[in-house]
């Protein structure tokens, strides 16, 4: 699917590799709220199961842009992926604390675990390891004072956290909303909030596309991103709003999505906590060289 | 399988004279086929510039540079090891369910439906379902090897005991052939054919769940360390784990025909020998 | 021993196929009969109805007195289908052996049973042989040494000497007379050679052509001893098996007629 | 066995699945929110199955399935057949073969995606490899099957080619080809499900991956009874087709007799 | 039209079994032999290295001139494993009807061809079923008839009336006979059956045991028109059957003896 060519009336169509999780409700708004259309531009949003596919995706020109988290960014800058950041995606509420932030590690009742300090030694449940949860947790507990070589990872598909966790099979999950809420919900509660503890105000995610888009379509790119920012300014002001988009492109119970913490839409990029999860990153042995952190960012 | 070289009408064609000749035809025949795939991907992967499909001189290099390492004994080997205990532990649910459920036509119409209801769900969506059950470690792993290693083997016994020869049943029964003895010396080699196809299948499957299953909740293994290049983009280095996986396949499936050749030597010696022609 | 009473058997296939109308004979403890009959007429069906490996539609078959209702212990069938009989995956040895370990006989015993059995039959070299290395009246001997090894107290054969050569059929006959006195097998047999059954038999059941009844039940009133060369060539010998020709001939047609031969 | 009778068999038994399905968390040996009970599941599968959505999705599903299963069977079918038929060629594959089948579909997919960008061609290419390998392997084995004595037979009489393989191969080979489709039809249809959840084209496959990421467990239980259900309508069918074909074959023609 | 010349065959399995050591003879254009042995001497595989289906050790085959490494056409065998033999999946019509497509027979002319054999048979009504659902002699029947239909040159037969009933054997040898006058069809036929033999061949060929070589190559001196009644009562008959007899007695242990009958 080139899908990027101009439609029969001059419009662009697109197509958007992003999974269909709390964090990209803003473009899922642009679409409904005609954002994309009052650029001119037709969308259509693939779900996806990873970040790594939604780049796959954009590389082999099944999609037009994708949402990924930083950190798969820029690893895949670093193996030589033609990708290019377009607009911020999500970020960090940057407050630490209970129903504070959209992703905590959270422990059972009862557990040891207080604070990131007491992390160490423990089993850890993270979607995927090597990627942001773990980097950002070791941050987080090396900031707090502790051991992060003592931390032990094991993955988990995040659907499946709260029931490891309640099941005693790890001491602590690494999670975001909606399962966040579902934890609680089942008697877990927060002990460490990592995106808001690694550093401040982090980029969590962003939009990107191809280079090669980007250099044959340098117009549609700014169309793009002029509607998602404007996306994610009004995500920001109207959390009703995104509360209700939510009900629609996401199966989310009603009860929870009434209930859990969103995330932070700012309009820009953190370029300071992109680099600082790029040091993580580097420092934990997920990047093998410092990254060109300016090579990815617009 | 057999290894006879035989027309389209199974008769033997002329053999080619000489020990040397032979050695040397025996070896084309391994790796001829391997060779030109690997040119055609040469060919394919230099000239498309495809980021998702490395050359193989990359992949080489890539192999030699993850592989030769202690990944060996980390992660390869302890994958190994699960997938055999899943493959023996499917065989024997395999087999023994196969011929209860072929033997039995009651069982087989009660038990069909549910079987074949948990045959069609997919691994991936299972193993959550699993992983509630039996927790993280390597019982997960193997279960998950054994929820999909089962179901050739399973499938090839009920059929080849429904298919046993009615002669050779009628002998059995009227010479008090019952019980294990019955299974050992009636049951058993004559689904033989059937089941050793069952169990070829598996194998293979085996080492695809053995990969799914360390796609969740894992830390290390074969199956994680390919996922973790392919999430990591390093596909060269990815390509090299799937080629272990293709290499490991490949190893276990010699082993198995070994095995096999004396399993089946009955059968194969059978088809031969009448098979042999002018 | 054998009790047959008003047995019927109809293969559902094919539109219903009746193959045994109504079957009535006994066979008296340690006797041996023959049947004989037209081509298709019922008797493989009549030995798998009595082996207990057919389930009659009508009657009942009877051994030793009880109804049976599969394979009764103590008996060894003969399969008319020889070749399909035998275990592929064993040597004839190992053929000859399974049913006497299934009968739990002492190791040394059974080596000596299926020694014994397998020179009886000329096939003491052929022991490590596989099934399909031997030729088929070599397969047809294998499977006649596994029933004498196994020493049962009855013994159906269907068609036992079909597949062997003239001389070795006389041998394989006398053997089975031997046997039959030493051990006092009961013994049914199927043939299709009248001679052979007028030689073997204390009693011919000829079988009608279909719907299959028993067209007559003629007991041989030749001397018990019998012997190849002065059995067949007595006069009676061949009123015996002329009269039985007759009878066959008659079963297939369909043209009553034949009166008990004068004795 | 009459039709009814084995039905009502099969149905027994899927009772006791439901049984046990709704006793084990009832009764507390795991936890109802992570394993919702069998009432609570189909319950939920009925609201579903009144959104003509699923219906779409399901169809979606079973498209690329059927057509995958098609393409894998008639490729595999054709390929054993060709294997036995060329002297050599068993052995100049076996090694490729063997080198091939284990590698994981999944594993395929960042290529799936970069040969086919659209959808349904990533999707029916994983499915086609999956299920080639399946259908392949039971034809191997059940074209060296055949037996000596009616090969010779065939020989004698000086059928040609395409004879011998219509009517003396094919119906040997047929029950393992049998075995071979019914295996296929299973994982071509795990297959097109499993894309469908990481590629994210349309289907049953997304509605799970949908369900899963918002934690809405029922709904993914809910979906995969229907998966079962699906698995268990086409054995259903094969079966049928199986007691056509395979009439005179022993373990059917066994099941009329006695 | 056969000639068959310092044929030898060793099966390589078992460490080596020599069938048959060094067998020569010709099969004139028309004529109609009989292969008489003891029972694992190497007539089957004598057969099947004529019918191209084995390749000879040693020496040659040839048929119409032409040597034979693969089924030479317009040759029909019937097999002693007739059960076997028949394709399971395929209607007793279809497995007779199967070569004649093969051989390209325009479909009416096929359908009577068909119809014709399986009366000849006496199967006309089993045409519509499977062969599993027939008796041992109506499958060995159907077997004959795939081959009479198939109006070869040459005919092979390895014991085609070992399975079927007296009455039966008689029919169908006279079928052979008749079939053989109006075709001309070059005739081997191997059988156990001494009076057979006799009654059918021209010429009786008697195998050895192993190391196997043609022990005799006797003609049959009787008139060509038989019958069964009259040709087995003809004295000649019984000499020429005795010698047989004593020839095939003398194969089997190995004694030498046995003159050419006197005339
Ligand atoms: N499995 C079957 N299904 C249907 N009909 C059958 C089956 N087996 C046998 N028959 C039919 O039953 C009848 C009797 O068969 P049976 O084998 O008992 O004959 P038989 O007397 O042994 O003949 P033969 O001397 O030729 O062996 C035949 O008409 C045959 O077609
Ligand atoms: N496939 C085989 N492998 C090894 N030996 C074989 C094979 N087939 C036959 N033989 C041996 O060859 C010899 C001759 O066999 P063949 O079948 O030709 O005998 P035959 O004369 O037809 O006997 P019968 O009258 O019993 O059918 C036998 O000793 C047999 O054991
Ligand atoms: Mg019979
Ligand atoms: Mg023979």
């Amino acid at each position: 699917n080139d899908g990027s060519g101009p439609g029969g009336d001059g419009r662009d169509s697109i197509e958007i590799g992003a999974l269909s999780i709390v964090d990209t409700a803003p473009v899922h708004l642009a679409r409904s709220l005609g954002f994309f259309a009052e650029q001119g531009i037709d969308a259509k949003i693939t779900t996806v199961q990873g970040g790594a596919y939604s780049s796959s995706g954009v590389v082999s020109g099944q999609f037009d842009f994708g949402f990924s988290n930083t950190t798969t960014l820029l690893t895949a800058r670093e193996q030589g992926l033609p990708l290019k950041a377009v607009a911020n995606g999500v970020a960090s509420t940057g407050r630490a604390g209970p129903g504070k932030d959209y992703s905590a590690v959270l422990v059972p009742k009862g557990s040891a675990i207080k604070s990131a300090k007491d992390l160490p030694g423990h089993k850890i449940a993270v979607n995927q390891l090597k990627n942001i949860g773990d980097t950002t947790i070791r941050a987080a507990v090396r900031r707090a004072g502790g051991d992060p070589e003592k931390l032990e990872f094991t993955e988990i598909p995040l659907p499946d956290m709260p029931a490891a966790l309640a099941a005693g099979r790890v001491d602590a999950i690494w999670t975001v909303e909606p399962f966040q809420t579902q934890a609680i919900d089942q008697g877990a509660h927060e002990v460490c909030w990592p995106f808001a503890e690694a550093t401040d105000d982090l980029t969590v995610a962003m939009y990107f596309t191809s280079e090669k888009l980007l250099r044959e379509k340098p117009d549609l790119v700014k169309r793009f991103t002029a509607a998602v920012n404007q996306a994610l300014a009004h995500a920001r002001t109207h959390p009703e709003a995104v509360r209700e988009e939510l009900g629609k492109y996401t199966k989310i119970p009603p009860a929870v999505i009434r209930r859990i913490v969103l995330p932070k839409w700012p309009t820009e990029i953190n370029r300071p906590s992109v680099q600082a999860i790029a040091d993580f990153a580097r420092k934990d042995g997920v990047l093998s060289r410092p990254a060109d952190v300016g090579a990815l960012l617009p | 399988m057999s290894t006879a070289r035989k027309g389209w009408d199974g008769a033997a064609r002329k053999r080619p004279a000489g020990p040397l000749r032979r050695a040397g035809l025996r070896l084309l025949r391994v790796l001829g086929l391997p060779v030109l795939l690997i040119l055609g991907w040469w060919a394919y992967s230099s000239a498309g510039l495809t980021f998702y499909l490395p050359t193989p001189g990359r992949v080489a290099t890539a192999f030699a540079k993850v592989w030769f390492s202690a990944r060996i004994t980390e992660d390869v080997l302890p994958s190994v090891g699960r997938l055999l205990t899943g493959y023996a532990l499917a065989g024997l649910l395999g087999i023994g369910l196969g011929v209860a459920i072929g033997s039995s036509r009651t069982l087989r119409a009660a038990a069909e439906p549910v079987l074949e209801f948990f045959r069609a769900v997919p691994p991936p969506v299972l193993v959550p379902l699993i992983m509630l059950l039996a927790g993280l470690d390597t019982a997960m792993k193997v279960l998950v090897i054994v929820s999909g290693c089962v179901w050739p083997v399973l499938l090839n016994t009920v059929e080849g005991v429904r298919a046993v020869d009615e002669v050779l049943d009628d002998t059995g029964r009227c010479f008090g052939l019952r019980g294990a003895a019955r299974l050992r010396h009636l049951v058993l080699p004559a689904a033989s054919p059937q089941i050793m196809a069952g169990l070829r299948q598996a194998l293979s499957i085996g080492i695809i769940l053995m990969v799914i299953g360390e796609m969740f909740a894992s830390t290390s293994g074969l199956g994680h360390t390919v996922v973790l290049f392919q999430r990591g983009f390093a596909i060269p280095e990815m390509w090299s784990g799937i080629v272990v996986l293709g290499l490991l396949g490949f190893g276990l499936s010699v082993a198995f025909r070994a095995v096999e050749r004396r399993i089946l030597a009955w059968h194969l010696a059978r088809g031969e020998e009448r098979g042999r022609h002018a | 021993m054998l009790e047959i009473t008003g047995l019927g058997k109809v293969y559902e296939g094919r539109g219903g196929v009746e193959a045994l109308r109504k079957i009535d004979f006994r066979v008296a403890d340690g006797d041996l009969v023959c049947v004989v009959g037209p081509s298709g007429c019922g008797k493989t069906t009549l030995l798998k109805c009595l082996a207990g490996l057919l389930t009659p539609t009508t009657g009942e078959v009877r051994v030793a007195g009880r109804r049976v209702t599969g394979p009764p212990p103590g008996m060894a069938v003969v399969f008319q289908e020889y070749g399909r009989s035998l275990f592929p995956w064993m040597t004839v040895r190992k053929n000859v052996e399974l049913p006497l370990r299934e009968k739990k006989v002492p190791a040394p015993r059974r080596r000596e049973l299926v020694e014994e059995a397998l020179s009886a039959v000329g096939l003491a070299g052929a022991a490590a042989a596989h099934p399909w290395q031997l030729s088929g009246g070599m397969q047809q001997r294998v499977a006649i040494a596994r029933a004498i090894a196994y020493e049962p107290q009855v013994l159906l054969m269907d068609e036992p000497f079909a597949a062997v050569d003239a001389q070795t059929r006389a041998e394989l006959e006398d053997l089975l007379l031997t046997l039959w006195q030493r051990l006092g097998v009961t013994t049914l047999l199927v043939t299709h050679d009248i001679d052979e059954a007028v030689y073997l038999g204390r009693r011919v059941i000829v079988l009608s052509s279909a719907p299959t009844v028993v067209q007559e039940d003629l007991p041989i009133d030749l001397p018990a001893a019998r012997d190849q060369i002065t059995t067949r060539s007595a006069p009676r010998f061949a009123e015996l098996r002329a009269h039985v020709y007759a009878q066959i001939k008659q079963a297939k047609t369909g043209v009553p007629g034949g009166e008990a031969p004068a004795r | 066995m009459s039709a009814p009778r084995a039905a009502g068999l099969g149905l027994l038994g899927l009772a006791c699945l439901f049984a046990v399905a709704e006793a084990v968390p009832r009764l507390g040996l795991v936890d109802p929110r992570h394993l919702p009970p069998a009432t609570a599941v189909l319950g939920r599968l009925a609201t579903e199955l009144g959104d003509a959505t699923l219906w779409t999705a399901l169809g979606e599903t079973l498209r690329s399935w059927a057509l995958g299963l098609a393409i894998a069977c008639c490729l595999a079918v054709a390929l054993g057949v060709l294997i036995d038929a060329v002297p050599g060629l068993r052995a100049a594959t076996a090694s490729t073969i063997e080198f091939l089948r284990p590698i994981p579909s999944v594993a395929l997919i960042p290529l799936a995606t970069l040969l086919f960008g659209a959808e349904t061609g990533s999707t029916l290419l994983l499915v086609v490899y999956a299920a080639f390998w399946q259908v392949l392997i039971q034809v191997l084995y059940g074209v060296a099957d055949v037996d000596p004595v009616a090969r010779e037979t065939a020989r004698s009489y000086r059928l040609g080619r395409w004879a011998h393989l219509r009517h003396l191969v094919w119906p040997t080979a047929l029950p393992y080809v049998l075995t071979g489709v019914r295996l296929a039809a299973a994982v071509a249809f795990i297959l097109a499900v499993t894309a469908e959840l990481v590629i994210g084209s349309p289907g049953l496959g997304l509605r799970i991956q949908l369900a899963q990421s918002g934690g809405a467990v029922t709904e993914v239980y809910a979906l995969i009874v229907l998966t079962g259900l699906v698995g268990v309508t086409v054995n259903t069918a094969v079966r049928a087709v199986e007691r056509r074909v395979l009439a005179w074959h022993p373990s059917v023609r066994g099941e009329a007799a006695r």
